[in-house]
């Protein structure tokens, strides 16, 4: 580039005038709309573990077509883009190595066996008039057996 | 070069612990390496190019070659070590299925031990000699690390869970553990005594809770009395973490000069301190609670032997 | 790059003359364009750090429904469908009118940009009413977060009957606690999700009026448009966790 | 490539102009609302600096309590368990989230990134200045903390501990989301800044690698730090509300609060170490005099290493509980950060390899840096290593480690840039010779003092004890004497360089010889940094000799 291109903000706005137009946005709206009510839909249906996967994958298609026409990061300059994408692919390594760790881990104490855990332990170790592990609910129904 | 092993690494106390020092000491020669591959060049650089005014630099920007081995070659060892270290941790992560199982409690800042048989132990750990013994762990309040670093184990044990480590001993003797993961106050004072005993021993341990308080009882050792043993069973059982020896007040009444003295009572009776109430104390701690304390005592019904309660007694009468 | 001919790339033009009476034109940009690039790049940047602030909680939350797969499908029954979807299509409705809102203000069209703005103002209210009935709802049927849920319902079952093969070790034989670890948890993470979302929704109120109120006074033109555009920016990305948010919770059951 | 051009490097001193940034305008309020970077910087640089002081007292008070197994100093204890407990928290809370994350950065990174750029400011000034009084708020709201109490739960807030122990855990961590949330906007700003308003003629591959690095870091702090934010919420509103996430009493699980708290806090580390590294590329093609090895290499391993730093989180937590596959893949990738960092290494000895090495003070802080960083990396590999770090971890050795690249690598780092921009930034040179003693006795007392502590881990003593076996005391004794020489190093190194201020300004404007933009303008530089804008003709660590115009 050893000649200065000449685009303004005028011109830059005109350019850009030439993508979206209300028409556009006003597809893309219905496209949503129209994905909005499939997913509700879908739901009535029992697909087992796939609903969660149908459900997902609609979001991610409507929450293409806001990034995509609505953002403009269609016409966009690709900076902003690759922005973007960094922001979902770090959430991505995040959950992917969440699960990894949990999927594999199976060890839990069944949930609040320690409310009657019966080992008599030695002394002086929980903050004095703590209950160390009884449920909060039960205790605020004052012990009301279900 | 085992004298650098052990200057640098506590005993080994299992065939395990030796394989991890084989492999630190490894990891050592080959740091030790690559950090002269570092520290030479760039003194003999700094000696060889000192500054001398109006020498020209050359204008050398990359040298590919020189950049991808220097890249590939650390990249190789670190991928041998990663497969290296992954071996010797199967071993660790994986225990064997015969093992004895022994169930860890731990709590601020004590450790419960309970053996197959139901009998129990705080702070005070004993183990048969090449035996695999597995750990089963849980917490009752936050995050502790059963941590022997005689056997290079460690694990952390997180309350509303169970995890799991284990060893196979081969040193006869006592061992540290300690809790490795950061839990308070009393933190750095969460020890117990591993003692790893050939299979007699043990069996009379689980018997009589050990062998070793009959050394106090036959009198031949005049550093070794009944009160001298009381005093083991004051400092591993956990009484010390309530109950001081220089009269100051803590979660318990000191033991200094308890003996014989009339206490005062919560409901406001009055107590001699004697023989009786020290063992009903010991069996039935919330019976009968001296004013001005909390009755957060645990009993120790089934967690001290005969001569155990014997022993306390002795010390207590002898701090007067 | 040892020439004397300057490589202009990252100042296409050089034309800061051209706008040097821009009251807008900060000293340290050489051009308005180079201004508004930079600014977008803020913006999405700090959408950016949305995406990740919100994607904590989303952890969070399939890591806890990981744990507890029962009482979280259970929990999610207690969720109006209808309401959720309704408060989606408003959001994308607020969506459109705000990129229309844009896109007037590029033309410097005034009239509409005013009208679209106010429009999503209307449909961030509306989104925010129909949050209020949800939440009363929730509040008293004790459907709370943590230690403050409440629920009586019948379907909690009691403590031991815990996940099977855990139990074995240690379970204690008679504990009949009502166990609403599982149930507590979802709500918590409903509110405080949704909250962070409502929370974001009042902030684009306020931003969005103040958008408004400078539309009004007319200081949006072709050249200068850049608070409008990155507000919308914002707005959308509000939508987009919206859209991640209805299925999540309203959907499946 | 013709070099028929002006000498870029080797600008002779202009007669010094009477208006600089410092003595523009005077006055607090000229100070308080400024949005100009390089006052900014100074202000940031005084904030970290005096909770660096801070950090320091409370490390030197545990060494102090260390010394004897007894605590005892003139027959008096010296703190209690308790006590030492919240001194070791507040040192390490300070030293990381006060000092060393917004060190480099925010202090010399804000002064010198938008010189080095040919820029007259940072993208965002207004936000510049914003963030800065995020992290005075960050800092009141800890000092007030501190006042009430103090927190005992270290500085990794690990759950249930910090949800149940007393104090005021709340605002300190409060504090430390908004000192967060002043990181996410100095990243923001810098990456808007790297992008945007890089000097005519300066393409990616002509930035300096300072740049480079603080970019690197930048793009860390934008995407990891929001996660922090939120991992403090919850623990906030765990310990409030008892939302049931991570304590296990009320169906938490407290390995998932470490999960949320290593995707921050292990690429926090990188945070810390990659703008120090930024700075050592720039000393040692410097005061050798020769252009830098491997540009590129160095440029993309500081790319890679911000990338890498994202999934390795897990090796914080190999005996901690996760699963033992994410053990194995997380032991896997840890391996992948060796060999960017080794990168550089060899790439910085291929720059002084046949260079015209200058031992200036930075200079000396540079090589202190290769060997205090080497060991640092290299012990690393231990616990990398899976068999060898379930013995290590949680002890000493891991104490070690982390020092000697943070202290030994970061901190060493931000002392030599300091030196190196030290006549820039106040328009005054300090005494070379004090230079050299602070120089030496920081080397002597930090090896003393961490060197030591690498045998204390590995011979099994578990950190964070306040008690500890009889058979540790003369490491321990050691290592104490050792933090005495260090904090003299450093008492001498801040007396001679306050001492410098009180000159008339005598700088020259390019003292070393430097081939960056930032050596183009005055001692200190004009309010807009250039008299005009500069232009970029030659790459950066071009030493070659000028030619004459043809």
């Amino acid at each position: 580039m050893s000649h200065p291109a000449e685009p303004t903000a005028i011109h830059d706005a005109a350019h850009e005038h030439e993508h979206g137009g209300t028409g556009v946005y006003a597809k893309t709206l219905i496209a949503l709309l129209i994905l909005t009510a499939i997913t509700v839909a879908a739901a009535s249906f029992d697909f087992g573990q796939g609903n969660v996967v149908i459900a997902l994958f609609i979001a991610t298609i409507k929450a293409s077509l806001v990034v995509l026409f609505f953002m403009h990061l269609r016409w966009d300059k690709p900076v902003n883009a690759i922005i973007a994408m960094a922001g979902f692919l770090f959430l991505g390594i995040f959950i992917l190595f969440c699960l990894l760790d949990f999927d594999a881990r199976n060890n839990y104490l069944p949930s609040n066996l320690h409310a009657v855990a019966d080992v008599p332990l030695a002394p002086g170790t929980a903050p004095a008039g703590e209950v160390l592990h009884t449920n909060p609910a039960a205790a605020a129904e004052g012990g009301e057996k279900k | 070069m085992e004298w650098l092993t052990r200057l640098m690494m506590p005993p080994a106390g299992s065939e395990y612990a030796k394989e991890i020092d084989f492999m630190y000491m490894g990891l050592f020669w080959l740091c030790g390496f690559l950090f002269l591959t570092i520290v030479i060049p760039a003194f003999y650089f700094i000696w060889r190019y000192r500054h001398r005014p109006g020498r020209v630099t050359p204008h050398v920007t990359h040298n590919t070659a020189v950049e991808i081995v220097w890249t590939i070659i650390p990249l190789l060892i670190c991928v041998a070590i990663f497969f290296w270290g992954l071996k010797g941790w199967m071993e660790y992560a994986v225990a064997p299925g015969d093992a004895m199982e022994v169930q860890i409690t731990a709590k601020k800042w004590l450790w419960q031990f309970e053996y197959p048989d139901g009998s129990r132990t705080i702070n005070d750990l004993h183990v048969p000699v090449n035996k695999n013994v597995k750990f089963v762990m849980t917490s009752e309040d936050v995050i502790h690390d059963f941590f022997v670093p005689d056997m290079r184990v460690k694990h952390d044990i997180i309350p509303g869970r169970y995890t799991e480590v284990w060893f196979n001993p081969t040193a006869l003797g006592k061992h540290v553990i300690t809790c490795a993961e950061y839990c308070g106050k009393g933190h750095s004072d969460m020890h117990a005594v591993l003692t790893v005993e050939n299979d007699a021993d043990f069996a009379k341990f689980l018997e009589t809770g050990g062998t070793e308080w009959e050394d106090y009882f036959n009198g031949k050792d005049p550093h070794k009395t009944p009160a001298d043993w009381g005093r083991v069973q004051y400092e591993t059982k956990g009484c010390n973490s309530c109950h001081t020896l220089d009269g100051t007040k803590s979660k318990g009444p000191s033991w200094k000069g308890i003996w014989g003295k009339m206490e005062t009572l919560n409901n406001g009776q009055k107590v001699l301190v004697d023989e009786a109430y020290v063992r009903e104390s010991m069996m039935n701690p919330s019976a009968k609670v001296v004013n001005g304390f909390e009755p957060i005592m645990p009993s120790f019904q089934g967690l001290l032997k005969e001569n155990q309660i014997k022993g306390l007694i002795a010390f207590i009468q002898s701090l007067q | 790059m040892s020439t004397t001919s300057v490589d202009l790339h990252t100042h296409s033009g050089g034309h800061a003359a051209a706008h040097a009476d821009d009251p807008h034109h900060q000293h340290h940009f050489t051009t308005m364009e180079q201004q508004f690039d930079t600014s977008k790049i803020g913006m999405w940047l700090f959408l950016a750090t949305e995406v990740l602030l919100f994607g904590g909680l989303f952890v969070g939350f399939g890591m806890m429904q990981a744990r507890y797969p029962r009482e979280f499908v259970e929990a999610h029954t207690h969720l109006v469908r209808w309401q959720g979807a309704l408060n989606t299509v408003v959001l994308l409705i607020s969506s459109f009118t705000m990129v229309l809102a844009v896109q007037a203000a590029k033309k410097g069209d005034k009239a509409k940009q005013v009208l679209f703005l106010a429009l999503t103002i209307l449909c961030a209210c509306i989104f925010l009413v129909v949050k209020y009935f949800e939440y009363s709802h929730k509040y008293e049927e004790g459907w709370l977060p943590g230690r403050f849920y409440s629920y009586k319902g019948d379907s909690i079952p009691a403590c031991h009957a815990a996940p099977p093969g855990e139990a074995a070790a240690a379970a204690p034989a008679a504990n009949a606690v009502p166990c609403t670890n599982g149930y507590a948890t979802f709500f918590s993470f409903y509110f405080m999700m949704t909250g962070l979302h409502g929370f974001h929704i009042l902030a684009g109120i306020g931003v969005l009026s103040w958008i408004l109120i400078r539309a009004k006074r007319g200081e949006f033109s072709a050249s200068y448009y850049t608070p409008v555009d990155l507000v919308g920016l914002y707005w959308h990305l509000v939508d987009l966790i919206w859209i991640y948010l209805f299925p999540l919770y309203y959907l499946i059951q | 490539m013709d070099h028929a051009i002006a000498p870029a490097t080797r600008i002779g001193d202009q007669p010094r102009p009477k208006k600089n940034y410092l003595n523009e305008t005077k006055g607090f309020w000229s100070w308080a609302g400024t949005v100009d970077h390089k006052r900014i910087g100074i202000m940031y640089l005084v904030g970290v600096l005096v909770a660096f002081l801070m950090g320091g007292i409370f490390a030197l008070l545990v060494r102090l309590t260390l010394l004897t197994p007894s605590h005892k100093l003139f027959g008096k204890v010296l703190l209690t368990a308790e006590q030492y407990n919240r001194v070791f928290t507040l040192h390490g809370a300070i030293m990381v989230f006060l000092f060393i994350i917004p060190a480099i950065p925010a202090s010399l990174g804000n002064f010198v990134l938008p010189l080095m750029l040919g820029a007259k400011d940072v993208a965002f000034p207004r936000l510049n200045l914003f963030s800065f009084y995020l992290w005075l708020t960050g800092a009141l709201m800890a000092i007030t903390a501190m006042v009430f109490g103090a927190v005992d739960t270290g500085w990794t807030f690990y759950t249930p501990y910090s949800t149940t122990t007393d104090g005021p855990v709340t605002l300190m961590t409060l504090a430390v989301f908004v000192l967060g949330f002043s990181s996410i906007f100095t990243g923001l700003n810098f990456i808007a800044t790297v992008h945007k308003l890089r000097a005519p003629g300066m393409g990616w591959f002509d930035m300096p690698l300072f740049i480079w690095g603080i970019y690197s870091t930048a793009i860390i702090q934008v995407l990891a730090t929001p996660v922090l934010g939120i991992t403090l919420v919850l623990l906030v509103l765990e310990r409030s509300f008892g939302i049931g996430i991570f304590d296990p009493r009320i169906g938490g699980d407290p390995v998932l609060f470490q999960h949320f708290f290593w995707f921050y806090s292990h690429p926090a580390v990188y945070i810390m170490i990659l703008p120090g590294m930024a700075i050592i590329s720039e000393l040692i093609p410097t005061f050798s005099q020769k252009t830098i090895f491997g540009y590129r290499a160095i440029a993309y391993s500081s790319v890679s290493l911000a990338l890498v730093s994202f999934i390795v989180w897990g090796h914080h937590m190999f005996v901690a509980g996760q699963s033992q596959l994410a053990t194995v893949v997380f032991s896997a990738l840890t391996f992948l950060v060796a060999i960017p960092s080794g990168v550089k290494l060899y790439n910085w000895l291929g720059t002084m390899y046949q260079g015209n090495i200058k031992l200036d003070t930075p200079m000396l802080y540079a090589i202190s840096f290769l060997v205090l960083f080497a060991i640092g990396g290299l012990t690393g590999i231990f616990l990398g290593t899976l068999a060898t770090d379930v013995h290590l971890t949680d002890t000493y050795f891991v104490v070690a480690h982390f020092h000697f690249v943070m202290v030994g690598g970061t901190v060493t780092a931000f002392i030599g840039g300091l030196h190196y921009w030290w006549p820039k930034m106040t328009g005054r040179m300090y005494s070379e010779a004090w230079g050299r003693v602070g120089c030496a006795l920081w080397n002597i007392g930090f090896n003393m003092t961490f060197l030591t502590q690498f045998f204390l881990g590995s011979k099994g003593m578990p950190r964070r004890y306040y008690n500890y076996l009889d058979q540790f005391q003369p490491l321990h004794a050691f290592s104490t004497v050792g933090s005495w020489i260090l904090g003299l190093g450093l008492f001498i190194t801040a007396a001679y360089l306050l001492a410098s201020l009180r000159k008339p300004m005598d700088a020259p404007d390019n003292p070393w010889n430097g081939t960056t933009l930032e050596w183009k303008t005055s001692s200190p530089p004009i309010t807009h940094n250039f008299e005009e804008q500069p232009v970029l003709e030659r790459e950066p660590y071009d030493y070659r000799p000028v030619l004459v115009a043809k």
